[in-house]
Parts: structure tokens; C-alpha cells; sequence
């Protein structure tokens, strides 16, 4: 198994499915420029050609209706959006009419697009280049919301998210697209499916994308302090992978979601609340979210980083669930050890800007 | 022009009159439970421009879109079921009125979100491009939607990309009840919009089917061969309420004598005119009132849609 | 006190508004013209003249730019829209840009802004114009959204939101314009405050805007059966009235929320797991959540009643949770007494169609 | 044109090119830690517009919008701390580079958002005619943002009502990495467009600052007068890359030769040549470049803000 990065898997599944299946097109502004949205389109337009590798004028809202016109039709279009918050120029293109349109064709007609959404985070990137959002989407009828953490999911889910007959919203924050991971690829992961990243007894953690990564960055501590966490990658939000969650639920009988985004109205509220209806009998104690702070974030490190999900926050939230007690001393030695300098970004080679 | 095409846009044009009238007129029976959009009065804009249509051309419409389904060669049992509700319908009752599609006749569908269908109708062309077929597409809208700034994000598209589209855009003046003067510059010129993104332009008289026949015949060759995206704007002017079965002139949204004039020009007393053979003309509306009523009876007697239907869909 | 219709106190609190205080201005397609939005803006045109009752070219993404420009100079503008679904086109300013201009000025700056947003339902509608979507906005740190039930709480909300330094997304669902209610002129209702319509004891009932209307609906055959229910108006979605509805589930120790809208990711997600996160203790049986079906809604009459809030499904949901069986013949002559004939249509005399 | 205006042009454009090289030399000690968009090469549009504002008069920006703010004469140590995500800076560090403002020179702002602040300085301009203000309002953006629906749209509304404001679109032929050719049609016409929405259009070379200057002196003028927002389309060039403090050329997405031939028509080095008083010149940049050093001290010198400020603003 070789070992790529996020970004160069996303390239693999694009490249491969464009391979493999002449509708499938790309349309997004950068995806031809030097810079390739973080390498993950490089050289595709030299070797699909102008017609499937499509740049396009700063017109968010078209773009998208066009690539709904073109995929009821039987091409197969990729949008890009650098930042998830572009997207929010075609969100009525996106729910009233790519959500619907299979439901409003009666049957007749399906909308095979995957729209990518970046989450932007870190150096100063500020309140409009930072939002997550998943939950504008996940809430609506006829989309599917994919948001993987690692490379190999991402190349798997991407393929089949461009296999697949329906919309797909497909989330990358961008502080994955540097880590690499080990692709698997015997198995198709489908849209739907959780994964259980860590076995374990003592409580269910439930997470996702770029938050799975922090948490990961705490799994060594709670094995130190024999905590057996059991960790659920989510992978798709809608639909959501219920029976798995629950199942962990059902043996464990505690839960502390950690969510990408805000926590009111969010992500984790879902899960949350469904765990309370359909696993009330097996909790032991109340369930948790946490997130990012419920406000706007700052382009200023002192701020951000309030702002930002954080291993302490992360491991008392969790040692609160199990009611155990912390080490203090050993929590600083490891939060030390492990942290990085700044959290505004994600390893030291990381720089901004764009 | 000949005999024959007169009689055909003459057939168009009664055709879309009388199934209005026949909606305005059983419209209080509350069986056709959803929103309606009429289109008498514009008439001659679908019939002039569908009639230049080959049948795999595709068309895609707004929430006024009546005119345009039936001018295109929509199923017309499909098309009343649809408004009834019932599973006969174009859309198995899903949609309504303002869904109305029929793929198998190049009938896109249409949605009431003003300007929505004008990219996703610039998406079939690309596909058209990409895939190397030669359908034109022509996707229709009103003056209001070139107020949506999708509409401009569109044509810049559809011009840089060379697009074989034909939009086409129907004046009748109001958006809902509001006039053109408190939407639009008095000196707002469509045609440099679309000449400063590469469009070519044409304006019409909207209410003359033969004119709009003519004028679009010509067009659509060109369309054909150089591929440049055209807008032709229509100018015609709606009787009845915006969205209802009846009059409303007596709202005073419009002014005095404005409804009047515009019936004096009324498209269906133009190219009845025009023919003059009477027996051919009463021939001809006999048999079309006979396809008529038998849709409506087609569409009462038809079932509902069972809840069941629901699972064929994603969601 | 008097009796007016919902529509009507709308109308009273803008006028009122418009009366006292000169910055307020009105934008919208629709608001001049003979049918005055459900008559919320009739006369206003006449009054307060051309340059504060402004209507619009059909530009929703501009003309919500526009009021926020417009807002952070001092004005205070509200902008109506005549279906929810049309705000979609202005998903970017109200997220990106009005949300966080407070923000973003470093407090110098202020939002005074007001979007009515309509809720469409019934009368063979179809997908495009009955969506709620309050969860779109209620998410978002920055934005405050209200939600009345009834004619008093809207007037006295409006005006409160017309007055308030910050933005407010308003929602009317279109089914509550002609039902008239008492107004209540002595107590102005503050943003974040819900009101408990009826005290019990056997369980909580949350709900807001038209779902509590389907609520009080079959309140009184809660009552012939002895069931004790405590009924929450939340009013506020965002904030969100936690303390009211927490001490209410101290009590009853049960909850079921009554959504306007789809349940996945929905309003009533994150009112129950912030019950269950805050309120475990009190919890005595599984919490319950309905809306509508997680489907869009039809125009044909027999699909959309299988989608929308019925009346039988609430009854059995909190029978359910309080473990009570329910007399199928009362159920039923209930319902025969109570329902409409057609659940397109609020009342017999309500007609389309738009 | 005096010898005063002239050096007073030659001062901002001096300014806006040395605090944007020192960004660009500082950049790499990682102490300005967000995006910056650069306007190396673009210093004579927003100085030679500015220069006709009055103080009150109104700007809003986009993600360039450094020179904009110092040609409007924003607070320098403001700007260099905010960069830096210092408490000093014009909003306390919250926003960065991205978001410089200070009301008290009507600077309102600035959003990264393509397109998005079009609307709001139409939404300013709409407030000065309620409240009968005579500021004018002039809007900053790229010719990529003229691409994005919502500037259709706001002209539109902003001829509609007569409102005073000057719409500046910058026009380096680039949005971000890609070409014009990529984004409009060949014979995109922006006169044709803005003429078709009622809106008056100018041309003026974005690199020769007196021209700008004249140019605009007259155009404000005029809207002062008649109320007719106007459009001027600058031509200019953008040396560095889209984002970040350093040259791309090596990326080769822009035509060999293309930047050299730019650079020749410097701004700064032009206006220089105009003015000729060596002298004059270098008492003027001395003074500037202690300024414009000093800000960087202060910036450096000043607290990061504390995270207790976030309660002051709504959430
Ligand atoms: C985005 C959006 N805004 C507003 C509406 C409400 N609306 C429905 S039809 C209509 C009129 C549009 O006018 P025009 O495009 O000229 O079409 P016409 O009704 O005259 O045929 C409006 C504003 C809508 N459906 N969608
Ligand atoms: C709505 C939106 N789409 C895309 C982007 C990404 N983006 C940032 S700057 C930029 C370039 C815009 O070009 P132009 O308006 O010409 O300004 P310039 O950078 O040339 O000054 C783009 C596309 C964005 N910020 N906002
Ligand atoms: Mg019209
Ligand atoms: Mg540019």
C-alpha cells in the first residue's frame, strides 16, 4: 500500500473517474491555474482538454445551475469552491433545484454532481475564508454531505461520490490536503457507512473530517490513562450511519461528538438527538458536543485560537464523560510535547496565505 | 409564407387560448388545487418560436410555462392531469402547474424560481457541445428575470463558451403586479446588455405569431450555424392576473386603457385575420376543443398519485 | 384588547415602527403593490412615501446588499420576501456579510436589519415554495431569528426585531396570516424569550410558528384524556430559550418537539440535545421529535397531506411517550370533528392560490 | 495641473508602493500571519481616484485593498497593526489585510468575497439620498468581479434610483491566475453593458496617475451634479502574485513579456518623470519612508488583542 497525500488522493479519484467515464467533467475557477486547488487538479487539463476541464468566470450561482443542466443530461460535472463560502452565492441553485430535481422529474431525470466545498482554517484567514457550514447542507432533503478525514476515504468516497446517480456535496478542509495516509484501495467505501477508527468500551466518540485529526492527536493520552475510547469516523453526514453510532452507544453507553463547526444548530446536534431517541436505554450519562466557539473567526492568532477546537478542551470534555480524574502534570507534559507552536496553523512548514 | 404554416400557428396559438380559457373557466371548481400562471394575451411568442423548433430541441420555462409546453408538442392529458394533480400527470402530480415537462418532446420542465432555469438551460447547451449534438436550446423567460443576476452570469457563459442557445425574453412589462418603471431604468437597453457580452440581440412584436415566426426562423439558422447565443425579446402583455384564473384590471396596477389596447391586439384575432378561410379555421378549432375537453376529462377521471410513488425518489 | 389577524398586527408593528422612527424603511417585490404581501404593507406606500417603502427589481442578492449597506449607516431597513426559497439568492449576504458585520467592523458598526421571510404551504404549492429552512439560519452566530405563533407575539416581535441593534430573520408562515388573536399592547415580547401557552405536569411540548397551531389543534383531546401537557411557544429560535424549557423538563421529565420542518438536522435536533446535554437528570422517558416527512413536498393534494404535521401522528407520538393507550373511537370522532376536510388548505374558505 | 496636485499624487502613489514592498520584504518573518493581496502596480488607480474625494465621501474594497485605504488616507499604524493581527489595528485584529476600514476617512471596509461589497456601497449611496447626505460613494473592485451576478444587479438598482456613486473597476485582466480570455467573451463590451443599465462609462489608463486623476476630477464632477452613478474601467497590472508578498512570473500563467512590458509603464516611475524636482521628490520620501517605517515599529511594538473583546460584539 502506498502512502499519498489527502490532496493527491483527491487528484487519483478525479483523474481515474475521468479515465474511466467520459461524462464525468470539471468546472471551477482555478482548477486550470499554476496552483491547481492544492495540486488536486494538476494536469488533468492537459490531459482531458479544454471541453471536460472547464475554468470558469467568477459566477458561482450559473456555474452551478449549468452543471445541473449538464448532469440531468448525463455528464457527470465536479464543481470546485475554494471556499465553502463561495458556495453560499448558489445555495438556491443547490437546494431548490439540484436537491429537488430528481423528486421534481419525477424519477425521470437524476443529477449525477459533486460539488467540493474547502473549508478554509489558519493564518489569518478570518471570518469569511474559515466557516465549515456542513449542517446548510445536511439538512436538506436529496443531497448527500461526505466529509472524509483521511486520503484513502477520500479517494474511495470521492469515486464513488462521482459514481453516484445523486448530488453529492463533498467537504475537504484544507488542513487535510497535506496528510498523507496509506491508500486502501481493495475496498469501495459507500456513501452512508461510518467507520470505527479505535475499538474500545469506555465511551463513543463521534467526529469527522479536520476534527477526527484532533482528536486522533489525543488518542495517546487517553491510552496512557487507560481510558478505551471508542472512536467513530463518520465520514458521511447525510446520510447519517445511525446503526453503527448507536451500536457503539448500545456498549458504551456515553458519547461526546466533536464537531468541525458550531455546535447550535450543528452537526453534532443531530447526532446527538438521535442517539437520545433511538439509544435512550443504553446511556449512562449525558451526552456531549463540542465544537468550534459559537462565533465568527478571527484573522488574529491571540483570537482564533480561542475560537479553534483544542486538545485540553477535547480531553477534559472527555474525562468529564467518564468522570475520571486528570493528571494535570502529565496533561501539560503532553499537550506540550504534542502541540504544535501555533494554531493557526497546522504543522510548522504550513504557511498561508491562499 | 404558406397556407399550411399560417393554419399550423393558427392551431398553436387557439390551442394555448382555449386551454387557458378552459383552466380560467373550471378554476373555481377547486379541483386544479395549485398556483396557475396564465398566459393569454402572450400567446404568439411560444407558437412563433416553437414552431422553428425540431422536436429533439429541448425548451426549458419558468412558472408561466403553459404556452411554451404546449407549443413545443407536450402531451396535453399529462399537462391538465399534472395541474389536477393526479398521477397522469407530466410529473405525476409532484409538481403542478408550474412543473410542467415532457422529455420525450424536448420539454425541459420549468420552476417558479424566477431565473432559475436560465443556467441549467445554458448546462443542456454545454452538454450539447460537449456530447456533439446539434439541438438547439431555447429557454424562456420574462423581463423580470433579467433582473436576477444569474441571468448576467449566463450570458457571459453561454457567449464565452459559443453556446447554441436561443433565449428568449417575454415583455409583458409587470413582474407580478409591479410595472417596469420601479425595476428598471428608464433608459435600460437589453439590447447593449447583450451586445456588450456578445449576445446578438432581436427585438419583436410579441403579439404577431407570424412576425415572431418569421423573425425566429431566421435566428434559429443562424444559431444553427455559427453557434452564437441570441436573445430575442418579445413584447406582449398578459390579460389576466398574474397568477390566478381571472381579470383583475380592476386592481388598477396597470393603467387606465393599457389591457384594452393590448387586447386590440390580441394574437389570436391577428392570425385569425390572417387566414381568413373561415371553414378551414372552424375545421380546425373543432377538432382542437375536442382534444381539449377530452384532456380535462382525462384529467378528472384520472387517479391520484399513491403515497407509494414517494420511495422511487432520492432523497 | 382587541382581535386582529396575524396579518394585521404585521402591519400595526411596521406602521408603528415606521411611525416612530424615521430610519425605518421597507424593501421588497411585492411591497407596494394591490395585494400588499397578505396585506402586511397596505397603505404604508401611501404614508410614508416612495423613498422609505422602496420596491425592487427581482434582484434578492443585490437588494439584501443594499439594506445592509444601507443598515450600517443608520437606516433600518426591512426587506421582505414573499417565499423563503427567494432568500436563498441571498444566502451569501446574509451569512458572510450581515452576519458578521459587527464583527468584522470591530463593533463599530451595527446591523439594524429585519428579513421577513414566508413560509408557503398548501394550495398544491409543490417543492419550490413550502420550504421552512429556519435551521439554515438559526445556525449561524450572529444572526438572531424569530418565529410567532400568534397575532400578539408577531406584533409585539416585530417591532422588538425593527427596534433591535442586530440582524433578525423574522419568519411568517403564510397559514397563520388570517387567524386572529387578541393583542396583548402592555408587555413587549424581548428576543430569546419563549412562553409556556399551557402549565402540566405529564410532559413537555415544545413547538413555534404554524406546528403549535397543529399542536393546539388537539390540546383539548389531550385534555379529555387526562393528559397534563405543558406547551412551549419558543418564539425564538436563535437565542434560543434554553432556561424555559430546561425547568419545564425538570418537571415533566419527558419531551416531544413539534417542528415546522424536516427533522433531520432540524430545529427540533438541537432543542433536544440541548435538553439531554443540560438536562439528563430529569429525563424519565426518550425525548421525541416530529416535523415534516424528510422529503419535499408535493403539489397534488394526496402527496403533500402525507407529508406535512398531522394531527393523529402527533396524538400517538405523545400518547407514546407518556405510555398511554389511546381510545381509538374518541381518537377518531376527534379527528372527524376537528380536521379539516382537505390538508391543503388551512381553512375551508382559504383559496390560492398565491 | 499644479506642481502641488501633481506632488501630492506622486506622494500616495510613493506611499502605497513602500508600505507594499516592506509587506512584501517583512513577509517572510512570519509575524504578518494572514492572506495579503498586493497592489504593487495598480498604486495610480486608487490614487488618482481618491485624490478627487472629499473626506466624508465614502469607499468600500475587496480583498486589494491596501492601496485603496491608504490613498483614502486611512490610518497607517491602523493598517500595518491590523496585518499584523495586533489590538492597534483598524479592527482591533479581527480581520486582517482582508478587512482594513476607518470610518473616520469614510473608509467602510473592505470583504474578500468577489463581488460582495458592490452591493453595500450601493446600500451606503441609497442611505446619503434618504438623509439627503452629498457624500458620494465610490465602489473599488476587480474586473472579476463584474463577472459575479450581483454587480448586474446593483447597477441596475443604482440607475434606477439616480444614485451618486462612482463604481471603479480595476481591470488587471486577472482573477487570481486566470486570464481574461478564460472568463468573458472576446468582445465583452463593459460600455455596452453599463450603458444598457443607464449607467455612464469611462475608460482612463490605470497607469499614468495624472490621467486618472483628471479623469475622475471630472466624472465626480458630473455625478455631483446629475445623480448618475458612473462606471470608469481602469486598465492596470498586478506585478506580484495574486496573493502572498512574492513574484510568480516563473509561474508562467501569464504571457512571457506580459509583466516586463507592464513594469515599463510603472505608475510610480511615470509620475516621477512628470514632476522632475529631484529635491522635492526626496525630501517627500524621506519623510514617507519614516512614516511608513515608524507604522511598522508601532505595529510590532503592539499587543496581540485579548480574547475578552469578543463579548463586545453580537453573536
Ligand atoms: C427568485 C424569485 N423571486 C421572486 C419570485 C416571485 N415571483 C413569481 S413570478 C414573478 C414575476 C416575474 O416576472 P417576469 O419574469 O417578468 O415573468 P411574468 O410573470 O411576467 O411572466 C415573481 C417576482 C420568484 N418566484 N422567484
Ligand atoms: C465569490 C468569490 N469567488 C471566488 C473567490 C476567490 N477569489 C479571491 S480573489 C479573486 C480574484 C478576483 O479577481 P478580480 O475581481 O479581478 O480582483 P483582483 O484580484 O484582480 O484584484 C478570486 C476569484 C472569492 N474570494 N469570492
Ligand atoms: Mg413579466
Ligand atoms: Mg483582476
Amino acid at each position: 500500500m502506498k502512502e499519498i497525500k489527502f490532496s493527491e488522493a483527491i487528484l487519483e479519484a478525479i483523474d481515474q473517474s475521468m479515465q474511466k467515464d467520459k461524462s464525468v467533467i470539471l468546472m471551477g475557477l482555478g482548477i486550470t491555474d499554476p496552483k491547481s486547488i492544492f495540486g488536486t487538479t494538476k494536469g488533468l487539463l492537459k490531459k482531458y482538454g479544454v471541453k471536460r476541464v472547464i475554468e470558469t468566470p467568477t459566477s458561482e450561482n450559473a456555474v452551478t445551475g449549468i452543471a445541473l443542466g449538464a448532469s440531468i443530461k448525463g455528464l457527470k460535472p465536479i464543481i470546485t469552491h475554494q471556499r465553502v463560502e463561495f458556495a453560499l452565492l448558489s445555495m438556491e441553485q443547490i437546494i431548490n433545484q439540484i436537491a429537488k430535481w430528481n423528486f421534481m422529474s419525477a424519477g425521470k431525470q437524476s443529477v449525477p454532481l459533486v460539488i467540493r466545498m474547502i473549508i478554509g482554517k489558519g493564518w489569518g484567514q478570518g471570518p469569511q475564508h474559515s466557516q465549515s457550514l456542513e449542517v446548510l447542507f445536511s439538512h436538506i432533503p436529496g443531497l448527500k454531505v461526505v466529509a472524509p478525514s483521511n486520503a484513502s476515504d477520500a479517494k474511495s468516497l470521492l469515486m464513488t461520490s462521482i459514481k453516484e446517480k445523486h448530488p453529492v456535496i463533498f467537504f475537504e478542509h484544507r488542513w487535510l490536503h497535506d496528510i498523507k495516509g496509506k491508500i486502501e484501495n481493495k475496498k469501495e467505501v459507500k456513501i452512508g457507512k461510518a467507520k470505527i477508527i479505535k475499538k474500545g468500551k469506555d465511551l463513543t466518540i463521534v467526529s469527522f473530517s479536520e476534527a477526527l485529526i484532533q482528536v486522533m492527536r489525543i488518542y495517546n493520552f487517553l491510552k496512557m490513562n487507560n481510558v478505551s475510547a471508542e472512536i467513530i469516523d463518520l465520514r458521511s453526514l447525510r446520510p447519517l450511519d445511525e446503526k453503527t453510532i448507536i451500536k457503539s452507544v448500545s456498549k458504551t453507553g456515553k458519547i461526546i461528538v466533536i464537531d468541525n463547526g458550531w455546535t447550535k444548530y450543528g452537526i453534532a446536534s443531530e447526532i446527538i438527538s438521535m442517539v437520545v431517541e433511538k439509544g435512550f436505554k443504553f446511556l449512562k450519562s449525558p451526552p456531549k458536543k463540542i465544537g468550534i466557539e459559537n462565533i465568527s473567526i478571527s484573522s488574529s492568532r491571540t483570537l482564533a485560537e480561542k475560537t479553534y477546537l483544542n486538545s485540553k478542551q477535547i480531553i477534559h470534555n472527555i474525562f468529564k464523560i467518564i468522570n475520571k480524574n486528570i493528571d494535570k502534570k502529565k496533561l501539560n507534559e503532553f499537550i506540550k510535547k504534542n502541540e504544535n507552536d501555533h494554531t493557526d496553523i497546522p504543522y510548522q512548514d504550513f504557511r498561508g496565505p491562499f | 409564407m404558406n397556407r399550411n404554416t399560417k393554419l399550423n400557428l393558427f392551431k398553436i396559438v387557439y390551442k394555448i387560448r382555449k386551454v387557458e380559457e378552459t383552466i380560467s373557466k373550471l378554476y373555481s371548481e377547486n379541483e386544479m388545487r395549485c398556483p396557475v400562471h396564465l398566459s393569454i394575451g402572450q400567446e404568439a411568442v411560444a407558437s412563433g418560436v416553437c414552431s422553428n423548433l425540431k422536436e429533439n430541441d429541448e425548451i426549458i420555462s419558468t412558472h408561466r410555462s403553459h404556452a411554451h409546453y404546449i407549443a413545443k408538442g407536450g402531451n396535453l392529458n399529462s399537462m391538465i392531469s399534472e395541474i389536477y394533480g393526479k398521477k397522469s400527470g407530466c410529473a405525476l402530480g409532484i409538481g403542478g402547474s408550474m412543473h410542467l415537462q415532457d422529455l420525450k418532446k424536448g420539454i425541459n420542465g420549468s420552476v417558479p424560481i424566477v431565473g432559475s432555469t436560465i443556467p441549467i438551460g445554458v448546462g443542456i447547451a454545454l452538454f450539447n457541445k460537449i456530447k456533439k449534438k446539434n439541438n438547439l436550446v431555447t429557454i424562456f423567460f420574462g423581463e423580470g428575470a433579467t433582473e436576477e443576476g444569474v441571468f448576467h452570469e449566463s450570458i457571459n457563459f453561454a457567449a464565452l463558451h459559443n453556446l447554441p442557445i436561443l433565449f428568449v425574453c417575454e415583455n409583458n412589462l409587470y413582474s407580478v403586479y409591479t410595472g417596469l418603471e420601479q425595476r428598471q431604468p428608464k433608459k435600460r437597453d437589453l439590447k447593449k446588455i447583450c451586445e456588450g457580452n456578445s449576445l446578438a440581440y432581436y427585438h419583436e412584436d410579441g403579439n404577431d405569431v407570424i412576425k415572431v415566426h418569421n423573425k425566429v426562423k431566421e435566428i434559429v439558422k443562424r444559431i444553427r450555424k455559427n453557434n452564437q447565443p441570441t436573445l430575442i425579446e418579445l413584447s406582449t402583455y398578459r390579460w389576466l392576473e398574474h397568477c390566478g384564473p381571472n381579470w383583475d384590471d380592476n386592481l388598477r396596477y396597470r393603467p387606465s386603457g393599457e389591457l384594452k389596447k393590448w387586447i386590440k391586439k390580441c394574437p389570436l384575432a391577428r392570425i385569425k385575420k390572417q387566414i381568413k378561410n373561415k371553414p378551414l379555421i372552424s375545421r380546425a378549432t373543432k377538432q382542437l376543443d375536442k382534444e381539449i375537453n377530452s384532456a380535462f376529462v382525462f384529467a378528472k377521471n384520472s387517479k391520484f398519485p399513491s403515497n407509494k410513488i414517494i420511495k422511487n425518489f432520492y432523497f
